[in-house]
């Protein structure tokens, strides 16, 4: 008597013996079976708004616009995906009592199809900032993931995925974030403007090179973008200065261009009240891979208005430095992304929350969604 | 009995176990609901309808769960998961189905039958950022009639209570 | 050397001494102290505004609109404050990873002028619910509190609030909520329509009334008005039948009296169709003590729309059945509170999350408060 | 030092100290900020003004400091404590000044100097509902040069780093 069971159970549970037995059975029919669902495997398109403050990041579906899931993550997390987004990883740091209690540090670890939690990796500590720049990043093969801690000294935590382990936290004084390259190897950028070249073995190394930007005047973006598997990484300065490096053992300094030459405009300078066209915003700029096309929100202000929203994006060749497109933008954006195939997609948000999802080559819109909430948009592709 | 148990013990024990304890209570309690889920129902079936149909249903649809005005979502309350990766009776990925629920009766426009509805909340990760809210009243009680109160949490036996958001099953035939 | 003592601490902290040295140091001025605000002795015009899923209680001095402070809480969370406010307790549930790990409930408590944590009470269990009902009160000296709790079974939490301990819970099966009345009794409702009367000594003792009202077709509001020092309470159903019920070890039930009849309308019905004022909201009535005056929010609909903002707000003579006072609202309000002084004010919020402050006998307004945010009006004077 | 102890330990009991551990030496290293903060500042100063003064000085005012445009806010990033319950250099009731913070060089448009403020967070708190939320981002620097980095949490050293709001605490005269 299955119904006479779950009443009982239903009974003790809300101690309503009484008014369960009350109820005039129902006609029994086949009922609905809850269960959960798993996401596809990730295609190209698949999209992350990440929420630094509510925590939790969403995850969209280019291709539709659609909500699929979300990832849970504590307030101030940090997220990355590895190969294929077969797994997920979410750095955090969560107090026993919410507010109040006994800190946690951990990368938890989830299956990219399930979002099942797996495991929860101790790390020792992390910057608990509300920083979309490299304060949590996987090399390339996804086999290293690099923690940036500045509690109490600047280190970097870096964690092997497969053993699901901390190695060591290596020291970087003066020196912060974590761009990897290699196998096992990272750079950080440097409060006096240097580069710091880490190699993370068991005796790691941390060389110094030359100051090549002046990070008091006109700092570079911590969300200057890099290729993990290559190297290239492209540090763009508050200003559009932009230093090409390729990130190595021996990293390869090339001279710096200007985004506003690029697009035959005067180079944008550091003094008060010069109004140019200035990169700006939470995530100002992304890197197309493959075609080496950098996408760059822009807006006109004076020196000093790096987090102000875009008001163009610009699609930049940065091999010839050559500004290809200046698309106006509706609404002011303060993010942007671009997925990483061969028919890339680029992913604007505006400062209301509307998300904006246009074609990577003719910048046309193939749809919008409202009201998506605060968040900057994240391609999560390896 | 449980709690006679822990106020034997030790605060800062008690504070530790207390979770534990009753979430294990009351998961034994539920294996049986668990078990049968699939023959539900349970539950107040709501006396014969007046002649007239209520506000809800003259103003229902049958074709979009992603709006407050689906049928199944007479006494809903909460965030749809529908709007979330779920479905009308699928939690989304990474979250967990409530074993317990609270129940609406709700008629089907389309055939003018009244069901019942086994409202489930979708569980253990922070809440959906769905724009998807509704809040459905029809019979919906207070506390001291749970089985119809849409305020409740409905985690009940799950290895946490985070409220995620709700989804509406079909549980049966109402008459 | 005060400043290279502390630059050096900063140094090390942050990892910088490079870029410490390098910095000019400043002319030293008597530099400003951080320090931290305690709350004035709470006035009558003190009140809550509390949300039930972020968390956190707002303070504001009704008597400016000011927000004064906040007083932190999990979500889900239920808020009291002892005699004169120099308490506050908060009721709530939090697990140690945050949407994981162990579930901890307890009852934290705050000194009500400095909002420092006190202690925390374990507690076995609470009904975790986004209600505004009498899940968790105080008796009117303040000396007890009662939780109640669903999990696994129906029963009420008894705490002394002197020895900051749990004495006992109290099994209330099919029956619900705490209504305290005297030192150590409270009611509860019952699924049957029935009232529960519990004393909570040594030997508990719970006896049921028979059915006052019809808890399937037309409940009573969770949020009914009580006088915890008189036990005076006012159940209110659905539909705006009142039942007068004097709370106490034999409780004294009243005739039921009609809101509708007191305003000179029929009496509300509750079949499909019946359009009609009827009470509703999140927190839909408020009751002025020492006059007896009830303040409902009333709105034209359909039974079962007990959650449908306030339309009007009715100013209600308990004594006399009658209402004195029809006030229409411009926006919708989802709840209304009033303080217990003489010159007592109404507080409204509306579904926009602005709040109105009146004086509670002309009802004009004395000031209003745009964006408070979501959140309902509580006046925390015990 | 601290890090190397704890990559010895089980990794259950390495996250359990972790927290503790790290802040533990935080304070202690803090010590001596926290005493001598009265005869701050430590930190970085502008490097003589331009001729011409910058666009948030221009737009300054001195009298409302619940306003994103008061002359002090130059570099905050957060919300105002002055809507909180708090003041310019005042934590609101039940939250910890942080003994650390990050630093802004702002002109005072009154006399036209500018000083050293000090963005000090109070922490320990769910965060205020206030609605003003202000994002200066004169001389703001990256992580890489933290002391002028709005967008860390500048609550190291206190119990708990819960954010709640933003104070800005004038220390010194920049020339």
């Amino acid at each position: 008597m299955p119904r006479i069971t779950s009443q009982a159970a239903i009974a003790v549970l809300l101690g309503l013996a009484a008014a369960a037995q009350a109820q005039t059975p129902a006609t029994p029919v086949m009922p609905e079976v809850s269960d959960v669902a798993t996401l596809p495997p990730a295609g190209p398109h698949r999209l992350w708004i990440e929420d630094a403050f509510s925590g939790a990041a969403q995850v969209i579906d280019g291709d539709t616009g659609a909500l699929k899931a979300t990832i849970p993550g504590a307030s101030l997390s940090s997220y990355a995906a590895g190969p294929d987004q077969r797994m997920v990883y979410v750095a955090e740091s969560i107090w026993t009592l919410g507010n109040r209690g006994q800190r946690q540090d951990m990368v938890s670890v989830y299956d990219g199809l399930t979002l099942k939690l797996q495991t929860e990796i101790p790390i020792p500590s992390r910057a608990y900032v509300a920083s979309d720049g490299q304060v949590f990043a996987l090399n390339h093969e996804g086999t290293r993931a690099y923690v940036y801690s500045m509690q109490p000294a600047s280190g970097v935590v870096v964690i092997d995925l497969a053993l699901h382990k901390v190695l060591r936290t290596v020291d970087t004084p003066g020196c912060a974030l974590a761009f990897p390259w290699g196998s096992d190897g990272f750079s950080a950028l440097c409060g006096d403007g240097s580069l710091a070249t880490v190699t993370t073995g068991e005796k790691p190394s941390v060389t110094r090179s030359a100051a090549f930007f002046d990070a008091e005047r006109d700092p570079v973006f911590e969300q200057s973008p890099t290729n993990g598997a290559t190297g290239r990484t492209f540090f763009v300065t508050y200003s559009g200065a932009v230093h090409p490096v390729d990130l190595g053992p021996t990293p390869r300094f090339e001279p710096s261009w200007s985004l506003q030459a690029a697009a035959g405009l005067q180079p944008a300078g550091v003094e008060n009240g010069e109004l140019a066209w200035r990169p700006g915003g939470y995530a100002p700029m992304a890197l197309h891979r493959a075609s080496g096309r950098l996408f760059v929100l822009m807006h006109a202000g004076e020196h000093w208005t790096q987090k102000k929203s875009g008001e163009e994006l610009w699609m930049v060749d940065t091999a010839a430095h050559k500004v290809l497109r200046r698309l106006p933008l509706k609404d002011p954006c303060i993010g942007v992304a671009v997925s990483q195939d061969d028919h890339a997609q680029v992913y604007l948000m505006d400062e209301k929350g509307n998300l904006s999802i246009r074609d990577a080559q003719t910048l046309d819109e193939l749809r919008s969604v409202e009201d998506v909430g605060r968040g900057i948009p994240v391609s999560p592709a390896l | 009995m449980t709690r006679l148990t822990l106020d034997g013990l030790g605060e800062r024990l008690t504070r530790r176990l207390a979770g534990r304890l009753s979430r294990r209570s009351a998961l034994a309690r539920l294996g049986a609901t668990v078990v049968a889920a699939p023959l539900l129902p349970v539950l107040p079936v709501a006396r014969a309808e007046a002649a007239l149909p209520s506000s809800f249903t003259r103003n229902a649809q049958t074709k979009d769960p992603t709006k407050c005005d689906y049928w199944r979502y007479c006494a809903i309350d909460g965030l749809l998961c529908t709007c979330c990766g779920g479905a009308v009776h699928t939690c989304p990925p990474g979250t967990q189905a409530s074993p317990t629920s609270w129940v609406g009766t709700c008629v089907n426009p389309d055939d003018g039958k009244s069901y019942l509805i086994a409202y489930r909340d979708c569980c253990g990760a922070t809440p959906c950022h769905s724009k998807c809210h509704c809040d459905g009243t029809e019979r919906e009680t207070p506390l001291y009639r749970p089985q119809g109160d849409n305020d409740v949490i409905w985690c009940f036996g799950l290895t946490t209570m985070a409220y995620h958001c709700s989804t509406a099953a079909l549980v049966g035939l109402a008459e």
